[in-house]
């Protein structure tokens, strides 16, 4: 018994994407697929949803075709997917959500009561407990929401469960809660797809691993037979020596103090102070309030208590840049070219009279392009929903670098960015910290928090409740911060 | 009590307008409003449908809601409009009809112009003075029984004439001078040999004026319209190519409908059907109307 | 807007408290300075007069959940009119009438394929049926026409007690409607999907059809809207209906919808229809002058979304969205 | 809309190929098959009759552009003639015409801030805009206004070479406005902001300011349009305009913009312009009747973004919207 994808092509807009994929997996699998920003991954996962239809290729169940045409087709073939981006229907209840398209019905109509009841069944199934069913699915926390998304593909007893990415917004008991689903699923037979940037959890889940390069399959291997080092060889054709560069912190004077900063209901009593040179972790479980209380320092939203920059505008020719988390919500213009949504930061600083310089944009974005390899070639005039999700996180990264920064918040700005790339952001960061700025990273990555920065702050609940030195904190004592006593 | 129906000391009379946004129709409602004041015991109160006929069943009831005494219906949409008729008979009210008459339903009087007849008189002297092609620009839409009963009083006259031939401009005028204007731009580059144009109101010759002079051919074409408004007669006045109009005035007919509806309060018995006469003016007479 | 949730037997009833108010408001004061506004003629006009504006905001209303907008229903409501008053002299009056409702059925249908299976853009395939289907009003009759069967009039003028019979219609159809929109998967699906299509679809939703559904539902109201219109008014005119749109659109936005989908209830386009009802009636039974009607019309139509948007917690971003 | 990226001295010069090739195929068909098409007198009406739709489109696509929509534009146009007609009396005729166009500047921004900064839906304020307006026009003016100064007509029929100074103007008001959008900051704002208003506020840029500037620029169009067409005319009418706006709408949407905000062109804008100009004009020189015009000239709108559609890559997802 197995699902196997055979000779799949894609192509958008006479760009081939996938040059003839072949793969398969069995009942009880953990097949992990992994590959860098780009490489196809989720245009093959797309595939196999039934999302979008392959230029060519054949998807078979033992041998016999399976016509997937729409993702209806592909759930009746119990075949659910999670895909990379996230994509609730905010308005609409978590219940409502997650049985669209599969409502209890009386009568014809639908039976709420029942409905909230299958929804909290099914998300304390999945471990995601903590949610209330009947909360509208945009007041949720990304991480919330991610969870209602995999809770999602479960409604119907899958066969084959395909995750992309699905842990890039997790962490801390929340990540658990999904590998033991994972695992749950696996022994009781199902495929499991599952895409990660995060190796190491790959080498702990997979019972086989696909490595994707280019839109072809360049490696099968098991986690027995191989490590990160190999595996990040494969994928990006380079060798890594290490991870994280090798920081000697040596703060200057202070850029940003923030003092007694609060928002009701959100965080308060905030105080920190971040120094030239110094790269600073901000690490906290998901809802501590981080990325509030960085919308209030950059002046995205109004403190309550304490003062801070009072628009975006000001902050930002105070030298202040901000990489929000949400990067289709407060990140990109998704219609707009790779050079314009770069260029969004500066075409007025660098305007020439009232005109655009449009050549400095050119060359601007050019180089950002070349130094953060933004993938594909020639993406200067795409529009950026076409670029990969990590691809899409470089050219956030990429508009805020440009504005020239003092100071620059981080709010989880590797989530989904490949292990090469990330070493690529991690040297960045270091170069930049070198040059003088400050650097507050937001990560929920508890090992890159201690390995790329100076110091942590801990947040819980709204209140900082620890800083430490990077060097020689063990990953133990900040969770013991993090986590309510 | 002594106060039998008809028999107060004041009256509230409604006045619900089809449309208001002409100056036709607004001149209307001020001379009714005017001739009012004049009697010092008369409050009118006056609504717009906007040109809706829904919109005008509902400010009738609204009216009789608000207990007026009787209705004056200006520029009715149709050739009838039974319900509000029907709810007006309901609440024994008396109704007076101004410029449309309705050719079904129960109404008190009924005071307008004959439009046939103008756009006759409008034919008879075109005839008189040119011959060759004669263009008809229409204010619409389709369903304006007012526009079609004028164009079928000139179409009477002309197309027995051997001498004239008749061309419709294919889209309306809409009733105003910018649509007279682009209909009349269109005419010309179909038609450079025209020799005289008619246009079911006034407001949309003067538009077509202006393309005729733009187009230098002043000399070559008259125009024929109606209604009397102002620049119109003034037009006409100055001896330019605006050569006749037939009066259709707002003033006259509003003045005496409000004295019909006030005579039909006091319990005077009156005519029904009361057609004012629209002289043709023309630079000879055109001074005594402005 | 504020909503209070609260939660009878388990469920959620979303009371839209601000709207409730001001429009309670409105009739207070309406009853307080104007002697007519509480007469029984006066009720039962505001009954009648809310049934066109009413059906047509409720088709509207499941097209602009959709994320979509239907501009075609005042001809709609023109063609079905003529239509069945053409019909009446031929055939029994239900079915006439019948084929009045058919006709915005199909209509709608078509609208509703053009923009969910050749994914055009809903303002202007809506904006061309406008055109065209009033075109064909007029090509169906250029006059007028007058059904002479009394008969004809009596879905118009019937009453039910003190309710008039259109009235019922369209409460029944604000309430099978909402009842539809809120309990069933199709009109889930519908809001779902102006909320976000790509998620609907990979739910494995057939987005077009229920698309589709949408526009022939409005187009099934404005039909219902024409025969209603031109039994009350006792005559069918082919040029009835211009911007007949424009309310419907506006009362679904007062009640709270968004142009952009996926947010909007019945009971805020009711609510909306409400308004600017007594809007019109207060204006004219104030005897205010005609353009003044139409100057404080506008500003009290703003003054109206700016206290339900007083109401609402502030955003801290600025969308500008329609 | 396929779009074929060609590249001059290392700029990027999109051609709209497939719209273009529809502009140029309509025009073929008209001067093949009518006699009067490519006549001199034709051919200057058509430059004249695009004016007004051409100025309401250019402002409408910016406001567009935002996300939003501006419906008052009609009323505005009918306002700043009558205003401008009526000072002519008192006022050097430049002034009066400043005047009007001021009326239309001053009416964009108040609709922009009630926008921007109370952040009510666009279709509701300048639905509300329309009506106050429509009404504020009847109160300066029940009866049109003649100017009686015969150098009042002359901006509407002076020509400059074979073409009329009125066309100049529009055709100005777009290429200036072509740049404004594609370079310079706050054009690029301003779409980028239809695109994703939080993104640009983020990115340090005023949304709201750039929200009242999209307005105002589209009164200011608006009072430009209203002064030029009653310099045309000779004579304001306080009615003139109704529904304009959707022929403004139409162009923008034609010309590829998208009613959710981010995505059009000047370029495209005026295509569709020319359009709805060219069919107009062409259903009158085959003489087609009225109610037939209408109807032929919505079949023709669906066919013309069918066209368009067909060249355009199929997208995978459904959307609906409008
Ligand atoms: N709709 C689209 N139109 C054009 N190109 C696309 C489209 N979607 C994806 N691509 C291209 O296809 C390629 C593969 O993208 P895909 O999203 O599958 O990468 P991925 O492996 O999932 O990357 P990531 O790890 O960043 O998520 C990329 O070059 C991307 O730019
Ligand atoms: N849209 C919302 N509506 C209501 N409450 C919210 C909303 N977004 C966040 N919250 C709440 O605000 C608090 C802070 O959330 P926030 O997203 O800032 O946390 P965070 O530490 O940045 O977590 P994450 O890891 O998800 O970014 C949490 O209690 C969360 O539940
Ligand atoms: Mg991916
Ligand atoms: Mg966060």
């Amino acid at each position: 018994m197995t699902l196997r994808l055979h000779e799949v092509h894609k192509s958008y807009g006479g760009v081939e994407v996938l040059h003839g994929v072949t793969l398969d997996g069995a009942p009880g699998e953990v097949l992990a697929i992994v590959g860098a920003n780009g490489a196809g991954k989720s245009t093959l996962i797309k595939i196999l949803s039934g999302a979008v239809p392959m230029s060519s290729g054949a998807l078979t169940w033992d041998g016999v075709e399976l016509a997937v045409t729409s993702p209806h087709d592909a759930h009746a073939h119990g075949i659910r997917t999670v895909h990379q981006e996230l994509s609730l229907v905010p308005e609409l209840t978590v219940t409502e959500n997650l049985l669209m398209g599969n409502f209890p019905r009386r009568f014809g109509l639908i039976d709420w009561p029942a409905a909230h009841r299958r929804a909290g069944q099914l998300l304390q199934e999945a471990g995601f407990g903590v949610i209330d069913p009947r909360t509208p699915a945009g007041r949720l926390t990304v991480a919330r929401q991610q969870m209602v998304e995999i809770a999602k593909a479960l409604v119907s007893e899958p066969r084959v469960l395909v995750l992309d990415e699905p842990s890039a917004v997790l962490a801390g008991a929340d990540l658990d809660a999904l590998f033991a689903l994972i695992r749950r699923l696996q022994s009781r037979g199902v495929l499991v797809v599952y895409v990660s940037h995060r190796l190491a959890e790959v080498l702990e889940l997979a019972t086989r691993i696909v490595v994707v390069k280019d839109g072809r399959v360049v490696a099968t291997t098991t986690p027995d037979a191989t490590d990160e080092g190999s595996l990040i060889r494969l994928m990006a054709g380079r060798t890594l020596d290490r991870i994280y560069p090798e920081r000697r912190p040596a703060p200057g004077g202070p850029l940003l103090t923030v003092a007694g900063l609060g928002r009701t209901g959100e965080f308060d009593g905030v105080s920190f102070t971040l120094r030239a040179g110094e790269i600073v972790g901000l690490f906290g479980l998901v809802g501590s309030g981080r990325t509030e209380l960085a919308a209030c320092v950059f002046g995205a939203a109004r403190p309550t208590a304490g003062a801070a920059f009072r628009s975006p505008g000001e902050a930002i020719r105070a030298g202040v840049a901000m990489v929000t988390e949400d990067r289709a919500g407060s990140g990109l213009v998704l219609g707009m070219t790779v050079r314009d949504n770069i260029g969004l930061t500066t075409w007025r600083s660098t305007a020439r009279g009232p005109l655009i310089d449009r050549r400095r944009q050119r060359t601007d974005a050019a180089a950002m392009i070349r130094d953060l390899a933004i993938a594909p070639q020639g993406c200067a005039t795409m529009p950026v929903v076409h670029l990969s999700g990590g691809n899409q996180q470089k050219v956030v990264l990429a508009k805020w670098l440009l504005t020239g920064p003092r100071v620059l918040i981080l709010d989880e700005p590797t989530r989904g960015v490949d292990m090469a790339t990330r070493v690529d952001i991690y040297r960045m960061i270091d170069g930049l910290a070198r040059d003088g700025l400050a650097v507050l990273l937001i990560s929920s990555d508890l090992t890159e928090v201690l390995g790329a920065t100076d110091r942590v702050l801990v947040m819980r609940q709204g209140r900082l409740t620890g800083e430490l030195p990077s060097e020689g904190t063990t990953e133990e004592q900040v969770l013991e911060r993090a986590i309510a006593a | 009590s002594e106060e039998k129906a008809g028999k107060k000391d004041s009256y509230t009379i409604g006045v619900a307008n089809f449309l208001l946004s002409g100056p036709y129709f607004s001149g209307m409602d001020a001379a009714i409003a005017a001739q009012a004041k004049t009697k010092g015991n008369v409050k009118i109160v006056s609504t717009d449908a906007g040109g809706d006929a829904a919109k005008l069943a509902a400010n009738v009831e609204d009216l009789l809601s608000k207990n007026v005494d009787a209705i004056i219906i200006s520029g009715g949409p149709l050739e009838s409009a039974p319900a509000a008729l029907n709810a007006i008979k309901a609440a024994k009210k008396p109704v007076v009809l101004v410029d449309r008459k309705f050719a079904t339903g129960e109404y008190t009087s009924w005071i307008g112009p004959d439009n046939e007849a103008i756009g006759k008189q409008d034919g008879e002297f075109l005839a008189a003075k040119v011959k060759g092609k004669v263009a008809i620009i229409k204010g619409g839409p389709a369903d304006n029984s007012i526009g079609l009963a004028r164009t079928n009083g000139l179409k009477s006259v002309l197309s027995t004439k051997s001498d004239i031939t008749l061309v419709e401009a294919p889209d309306f005028g809409n009733w105003g001078s910018d649509g007279g204007l682009t209909v009349m731009e269109g005419l010309l580059a179909k038609h450079p040999d025209l020799v005289a144009v008619f246009c079911e109101n006034d407001a949309m010759c003067l538009g077509a004026q202006r393309a005729i002079a733009s187009a230098g051919k002043t000399n070559q074409i008259v125009l024929a319209g109606v209604d009397g408004q102002a620049e119109a007669l003034k037009a006409i006045l100055d001896g330019t190519n605006y050569v006749v109009t037939g009066l259709n005035s707002p003033n006259v007919i509003g003045k005496l409908a409000l004295d019909r509806t006030v005579d039909v309060l006091g319990g005077a018995k009156v005519e029904k059907d009361t057609v004012v006469p629209s002289p043709q003016i023309t630079k000879d007479n055109a001074s005594q109307y402005l | 807007m504020t909503t209070l949730a609260v939660r009878v037997r388990g469920r959620d009833v979303t009371v839209e408290a601000a709207f409730t108010l001001l429009i309670a408001a409105l009739i207070v004061v309406a009853a307080t300075t104007s002697e007519s506004f509480l007469t029984t003629t006066n009720l039962t006009n505001l009954l009648k007069q809310m049934v066109t504006t009413g059906l047509l905001a409720f088709g509207m209303l499941v097209v602009i959940l959709t994320g979509g907008i239907d501009l075609s229903v005042g001809s709609v409501v023109a063609f079905s009119g003529i239509v069945t008053a053409g019909l009446v002299a031929d055939l029994p009056i239900p079915l006439a009438m019948l084929v009045g409702v058919a006709s915005g059925i199909a209509f709608g249908a078509v609208n509703g394929v053009l923009v969910a299976r050749f994914e055009l853009a809903p303002f202007v395939v809506t904006l061309a049926a406008l055109t065209t289907i009033r075109g064909l009003a007029f090509v169906y009759s250029e006059v007028p026409i007058a059904p002479t069967d009394p008969g004809f009039l009596t879905l118009g003028s019937a009453m039910v007690g003190p309710i008039p019979l259109i009235t019922l219609i369209m409460l029944a159809v604000f309430g099978i409607g909402g009842a539809f929109l809120a309990r069933t998967p199709p009109g889930r699906s519908i809001i779902a999907i102006g909320g976000n299509a790509e998620t609907v679809r990979l739910a494995g939703i057939d987005v077009r059809r229920h698309i589709v559904l949408a526009y022939t539902i409005s187009g099934l109201c404005a039909g219902l809207a024409g025969i209603i219109l031109t039994s009350r008014v006792g005559i069918a005119q082919p040029s009835v209906g211009v911007a007949f749109e424009l309310d419907a659109i506006a009362a679904c936005v007062i009640g709270g919808a968004s142009l952009s989908g996926g947010r909007g209830s019945a009971k805020g386009a009711f609510g909306g229809v409400l308004v600017l009802v007594l809007i019109n009636n207060l204006l004219n039974l104030y005897g205010v002058q005609s353009f003044w009607q139409q100057v404080l019309k506008g500003l009290i139509i703003i003054a109206v979304i700016l206290v339900q948007r007083t109401r609402r917690p502030r955003s801290d971003s600025v969308k500008g969205r329609a």
